[in-house]
């Protein structure tokens, strides 16, 4: 997502994640939880790629935990009505659900721009919440309904490995998705929607649809989130109401921001901070972990404008400017 | 003479009380050079903007190649050979000028790839070349944001160019650009239209530039067209001279 | 991909190395860790927090007595209100880096269901020590799961025969629940059971205001328009709180018959704002002057602790607490006389477990080995003023044993209520007055 | 449906709507002058719930008709103190930045802001009813409402109204303020001191906010989390009648009461959809609000 004046180090980034991916893989057979951990940091990451994409429009969406949310109950429906299925069948399920969802959806909200963007992706994901919640014979209302473990490519696994199983597919997806979305931004299309956010009115008189390019820019990011969705669900075993309220959708914004929204790296490393000072406030600060967390992300707005990864560029530009 | 190439009849519009076109008639002809002329806030831009589907006219119709295009979208107006420039140059801020010129090529062939890669698209060195032609190349790799006022203004043409269209309408395309270098901007600018095979229409406040570049000059005031003719004639008119230019 | 893992990575490898006991199964271990869940935020956070001072205040006096076989027990806490990726991320943490002999979750259902199969899964003996979806253990057989208490069918059943002995001419009834699991299921359960035993009651009205709605006024209107003779409600915490309050405020609740299906946590709270003659239930047979127990001193003893440490008489959750390390202990002491007095493996804690019977502040609970489920008596009263008290206490209390009301074993809970006959109203209960 | 649900509903519709308009309109203003969409909005609701009931349990003995204005006192104090601190510390320094970063410091603000109301009034909930009992029941149709439901809170709506139009079309600061929503560019080259604008504006909303909260403290309880749906519905109210409209917040915000309390009376099935079914209808069919004004950008 930068521009070709500013990747001379691709090589060195691409040094970088490899590096990153292999610790990310090898640091749980050390620690056993961390298997779960990281792979919830790797599955939400895909999700915040999706919201990564919109912003690039300059589209900020409020609502987007609904297609995490659709990506994950499509998956446990599933499980719930025609027993357990498989992992690749999971993530095809939750991932073309949300896609079908988000192409319906993007029809209307495509026509809207900023705040009335946001605020239609937040109602629509406000009724999908409440529906959840209501229809409390079909989706068990609040408590979820449980995901049955899958096999993986027609293997079953036990429980002890499976976890891992999980964390390697979900690492591929990772990198799987993270290139494909690099790929689509700097292709024509991407720029198309990246056009969006700088100069619209220019797109349209280049004969360019506008909507169109935000359409697919929109479908591809639901698809992200349902993809991501299902992991969680599969994860955590679990799909309930929360995974589509609107605090879910604030949530993965606030991952985008604080990883850097302006490129893949900066969703995986959001992701993995959020949930790391989350996953230790919750044990040792139990009373103070959102205060951690909002104190954390005014001072990366404040101080870090482009979040993580911009630290990280900034230090590597600084270090390099010495030489 | 040839058929008009844009012909546009009994335009009407109004914002809020005021009056902007009140039964406009005007055509562009093939290969000319039409130069807009008028008093602030007559409503010179406005015919740029309902000739480009930006705003839908009260009445009247505007037709291209014999095509009604009155109520269709800038998009499919442009797709038909219409393009523009800007009087505040409009651009993708945060690519790159490169960038900027490939998503026209891209625009211009219809492009819809989400996979390949925007650069390696195969209009790179014609793109490259037309920058140079409107002199700036030496800024294709910067974001446009970096650029001055009056080189961002030329790239806002240069993007236009790349549409390869039929028609080109511009707003005041020189101003930004610094006085001295006006002149041969301008000199470039036609140069390149008359090779192109583009056909324009320009608002202008500046009479040097009228009277150099254009072959016809309509003076746009009250609502109305008041004369069309060659330079020489109309701004020898001293009626126009007194209404639209002041003097 | 992860930048910040790598920093992470060093303090994971810290806290493993001060927290990692070493793992030899069957020598007398240094501690036994205890992971439990509760909310400390959220809404729940009416539970959890009393949940988690007492269960810090039972550690301590096992402690202060030597342990369990000698054995001190060292507690974690996770927050439930953290979200379901902490929980699950936290519980496998806990049980997996810091290797957890037993862990208490949790107090929600959803939570349950998620962590239930995580604990089979980790082969880790977890109680759920206040969840109350029947549905968890009916649905299949756990090894590890147990429940040590009762669970929703009871629970409801109790309440209900209360009212059909008490005011057995009631003809209409409406429902007030919270939206979510709890709220459908107690009645689902309750309307089961009361279509079975008494058919020609009317339900009027099914209101299911949001979980947390600040405002009943339209629901209490509504009401007071329909003129009900029984409002059931089940909703708990700040929920019930204003229910009550608005509803005192506006007559319904001296209009009709109003039953708290789990009152008993908010009696304390609501002090003179709740009227005298509605009828609580208690999950169980939780009073902090449980008739049968009132004169025990070490029940005092344990509530004025409470009271002392709180500020607060112990309510249900902290009695399911105590239940919970009341289960372990039994579980461990049988499994440590079952082994020859030598210390036990996880696994044949695990067999010990099954059929438990153990000590609680209300009637002894007993683990049914054929499904883990608790069977735990239930307690139902009515509000009444009393001497020496700035909030309304239970009178005229029934105390249910837990048998007769608890779905046996194999069964589907709702298939069961279906089963029911007027006739099984007519059970033998035997009634306390406050202060008898 | 007979007439006795059709009073009652709109009885019922009409003190709820009370409260939603005090929130959504303080929302709506803050946005029309600063384009910010307040996300912490809830939690000043909270807070405005909280400190008037800590503030009218103390005053309550001395004379329990001082509780009435410690309810106004709480909520100026935490418009001022809390919106104050916020605006001048927190969201000063990221004007002209992309809108998102406001926005997500107003997301960062309502999670401090939740969990610091956890350690300050912890998570038993808190009731202080001494207000709604003070003013007698009324009898309609058989059924008790209390006045200050139906009568107190729809009164203070209506005063809101009123006295923010007078503010806004009758006194120089209004003007200003009006000014500064119309053009701040144009404003600010006149003289206006937008910063001293923004500050006053959102200490207004903030204020409205507290006041919402504060009225509905006597008949509520107060429990950890009560801000955050507070915020959707208001948002959703605001965002219906078009941001910044407020007498169109005020049509909006009943038509959502009433609507609801039809809901609750005929398929209480469908309440918590009731707002955001409406909000999706009508910003599909009128993306700028029922009440909003459609603008074209100048190129």
């Amino acid at each position: 997502m930068q521009a070709p004046a500013q990747t001379s180090g691709s090589g060195l980034r691409l040094a970088i994640v490899l590096g990153l991916v292999a610790l990310a893989a090898i640091v749980p057979i050390l620690l056993p939880s961390w298997a779960t951990l990281i792979t919830l940091v790797a599955a939400k990451g895909v999700v915040v790629l999706g919201v990564i994409i919109l912003l690039q429009a300059g589209q900020v969406s409020f609502g987007h935990a609904m297609y995490f949310a659709v990506g994950a109950y499509a998956v446990a429906f599933w499980g719930r009505h025609m027993g357990p299925g498989d992992l690749i069948l999971y993530l095809l399920l939750g991932s073309a659900a949300a896609t079908l969802f988000g192409a319906v959806i993007g029809l209307f909200v495509v026509r809207y721009r900023e705040i009335f963007f946001g605020m239609l992706n937040l109602a629509f994901s406000m009724v999908l919440w409440s529906l959840l919640e209501k229809l409390y014979h079909y989706t068990n209302g609040a408590d979820g309904i449980r995901v049955v473990r899958p096999t993986i490519a027609g293997i079953a696994f036990q429980p002890e490995t499976f976890q891992y199983a999980l964390l390697y597919v979900t690492l591929v997806i990772a990198v799987v998705a993270s290139y494909v979305a690099q790929r689509y931004l700097d292709s024509p299309l991407g720029h198309m929607l990246r056009a969006i956010k700088s100069n619209e009115t220019r797109l349209e008189y280049l004969g360019v649809s506008a909507r169109r390019v935000l359409l697919i820019g929109y479908v591809l990011s639901a698809f992200l989130c349902g993809l991501g969705g299902a992991l969680v669900a599969v994860a955590q075993q679990i799909a309930t109401p929360e995974f589509g309220y609107w605090t879910k959708s604030g949530e993965f914004v606030f991952i985008a921001i604080l990883g850097g929204s302006s490129s893949a790296l900066g969703a995986f490393a959001g992701s993995a901070v959020f949930e790391i000072v989350r996953f230790y406030a919750a044990a040792k600060l139990a009373n103070t972990w959102q205060l951690i967390l909002g104190v954390v992300l005014i001072a990366i707005i404040m101080f870090a404008p482009n979040g993580l990864v911009g630290i990280l560029n900034r230090n590597r530009r600084n270090a390099e400017a010495r030489r | 003479m040839s058929a008009p190439l844009l012909q546009a009849r009994g335009l009407e519009i109004r914002f809020g009380g005021v009056v902007a076109a009140d039964g406009v008639d005007l055509d562009v002809i093939e290969g000319e050079n039409l130069a807009i002329i008028g008093p602030n806030g007559a409503g010179k831009t406005t015919f740029l903007n309902i000739s480009t589907g930006y705003l839908k006219p009260l009445a009247g119709t505007v037709t291209f190649l014999g095509q009604d295009i009155t109520r269709l979208p800038p998009r499919a107006i442009t797709r038909l050979g219409i393009a523009r420039a800007f009087q505040i140059p409009q651009l993708f801020l945060e690519q790159t000028v490169m960038e900027n010129m490939m998503i026209a090529a891209a625009a211009r062939s219809g492009e819809t790839s989400g996979w390949r890669r925007l650069l390696d698209r195969p209009e790179r060195e014609e793109m490259l070349r037309l920058l140079d032609s409107v002199g700036v190349a030496a800024f294709a790799e910067r974001r446009a944001h970096e650029l001055p006022e009056g080189q961002r203004k030329l790239v806002d043409i240069a993007l236009a160019l790349a549409l390869k269209p039929r028609l080109l309408l511009m707003d005041e395309p020189t101003s930004g650009v610094a006085s001295s270098e006006k002149m041969g901007v301008m000199d470039i600018l036609v140069a390149a239209l008359a090779r192109e095979k583009v056909s324009s229409v320009f608002v202008e406040h500046d009479m040097d530039m009228v009277e150099r570049y254009a072959h016809r000059v309509a003076v746009w005031s009250s609502g109305r067209i008041q004369t069309v003719g060659p330079p020489a004639q109309v701004l020898g008119d001293p009626e126009v001279r007194q209404r639209v230019i002041g003097i | 991909m992860k930048g910040a893992l790598r920093p992470a990575l060093g303090a994971a490898a810290l806290a493993l190395a001060l927290t990692a006991a070493p793992a030899f199964a069957q020598d007398k271990p240094a501690q036994i860790k205890i992971g439990i869940t509760t909310f400390l935020s959220g809404p729940a956070s009416v539970f959890g927090v009393p949940g988690k001072a007492a269960a810090e205040m039972i550690a301590e006096d096992i402690n202060k007595k030597g342990g369990i076989g000698g054995v001190p027990v060292a507690l974690t806490f996770v927050d439930e209100g953290a979200g379901g990726e902490a929980l699950v991320s936290n519980y496998r943490r806990m049980v997996q880096d810091e290797k957890v002999d037993a862990t208490f979750a949790a107090i929600s259902s959803g939570s349950c269901t998620q962590l239930v199969p995580i604990a089979e899964d980790l082969k880790v003996m977890n109680f759920m020590w206040d969840c109350g979806a029947a549905s968890i253990l009916e649905a299949r057989k756990h090894r590890y799961n147990f429940r040590t208490q009762a669970n929703a069918t009871p629970e409801m059943l109790a309440v209900l025969v209360y009212l059909l002995k008490t005011k057995p001419d009631f003809k209409t009834i409406a429902v007030v629940n919270q939206d979510y699991a709890w709220g459908r299921e107690s009645w689902e359960i309750f309307s089961t059971a009361l279509k079975a035993m008494k058919p020609d009651v009317k339900v009027v009205a099914e209101l299911f205001p949001k979980f947390g709605a600040p405002d009943f006024s339209t629901e209490i209107s509504r009401l007071m328009a329909l003129k009900p003779d029984v409002v059931l409600t089940t909703s708990w915490g700040g929920d019930l709180d204003t229910l009550v309050r608005q509803a005192g405020q506006r007559g319904l609740l001296q209009q009709t018959t109003f039953v708290l299906g789990i009152g008993e946590s908010s009696m304390q709270r609501l002090g003179a704002d709740l009227p005298e003659g509605l009828i609580v239930g208690a999950r169980g047979d939780h009073w902090f002057l449980h008739p049968e127990r009132k004169n025990d001193a070490a029940f005092k003893a344990f509530n004025d602790a409470f009271k002392a440490k709180t500020g607060a008489w112990p309510i249900y959750p902290v009695y399911h607490m105590y239940q919970a390390f009341s289960a372990l202990q039994a579980s461990y002491d049988k499994a440590i006389k079952a082994n020859g007095g030598k210390w036990p493996t996880r696994e044949q804690v695990i067999d010990a477990a099954g059929g438990t019977e153990f000590q609680t502040w209300g009637r002894p609970v007993t683990l049914r080995a054929d499904d883990n489920q608790g069977l735990e008596a239930q307690i139902v009263g009515v509000t009444k003023s009393a001497p020496g008290y700035d909030f309304k206490v239970l009178d005229n209390m029934m105390v249910f044993d837990a048998k007769p009301i608890t779905t046996p074993g194999g069964q589907k809970s709702i298939e069961w209520l279906k089963t029911l006959t007027p006739d099984f109203a007519k059970m033998n209960v035997p009634t306390f007055k406050h202060g008898q | 449906m007979d007439s006795t649900i059709f009073i009652l509903a709109l009885l019922d519709g009409v003190s709820y709507a009370a409260l939603v308009f005090l929130v959504s309109v303080g929302l709506s203003l803050i946005f029309s002058v600063l384009r910010i969409v307040n996300v912490a909005h809830g939690s000043l609701y909270a807070y405005g719930a909280y400190v008037a009931a800590t503030l009218s349990l103390a005053v309550a003995p001395i004379s329990p008709w001082l509780t009435f204005p410690a309810l106004l006192v709480a909520s100026v104090a935490v418009g001022v103190v809390v919106g104050g601190v916020m605006e001048r510390f927190l969201l000063r320094p990221v004007y002209g930045r992309e809108d998102v970063l406001q926005l997500l410091i107003t997301f960062a603000v309502f999670m401090i802001m939740d969990n610091l109301q956890r350690l300050i009034w912890g998570v038993q909930p808190i009731f202080a009813s001494t207000p709604l009992k003070l003013l007698p029941n009324v009898s309609v149709l058989g059924v008790s409402y209390t006045s200050y439901q139906v009568i107190l809170l729809p009164a203070v709506a209506l005063l809101t109204v009123l006295g923010l139009r007078y503010f806004l079309r009758h006194t120089l600061a209004g003007a200003v303020i009006l000014a500064v929503t119309e053009d701040r560019e144009a404003a600010t080259a006149i003289g206006v001191d937008a910063r001293r604008v923004f500050l006053v504006t959102f200490m207004i909303g903030a204020s409205l906010a507290a006041l919402g909260g504060a009225l509905a403290s006597p008949t509520t309880s107060l429990v950890p989390g009560m801000g955050a749906d507070m915020i959707v519905l208001s948002f959703a109210v605001a965002a219906t009648a078009g941001l910044g409209q407020i007498e169109g917040a005020a049509v909006t915000a009943l038509m959502i009461g009433i609507a609801r309390a039809f809901v609750i009376y005929l398929q209480p099935e469908f309440e918590v959809l009731v707002p955001y079914l409406i909000m999706v209808l009508v910003l599909l069919i009128r993306p700028m609000g029922l009440f909003g004004v459609d603008k074209v950008r100048k190129i």
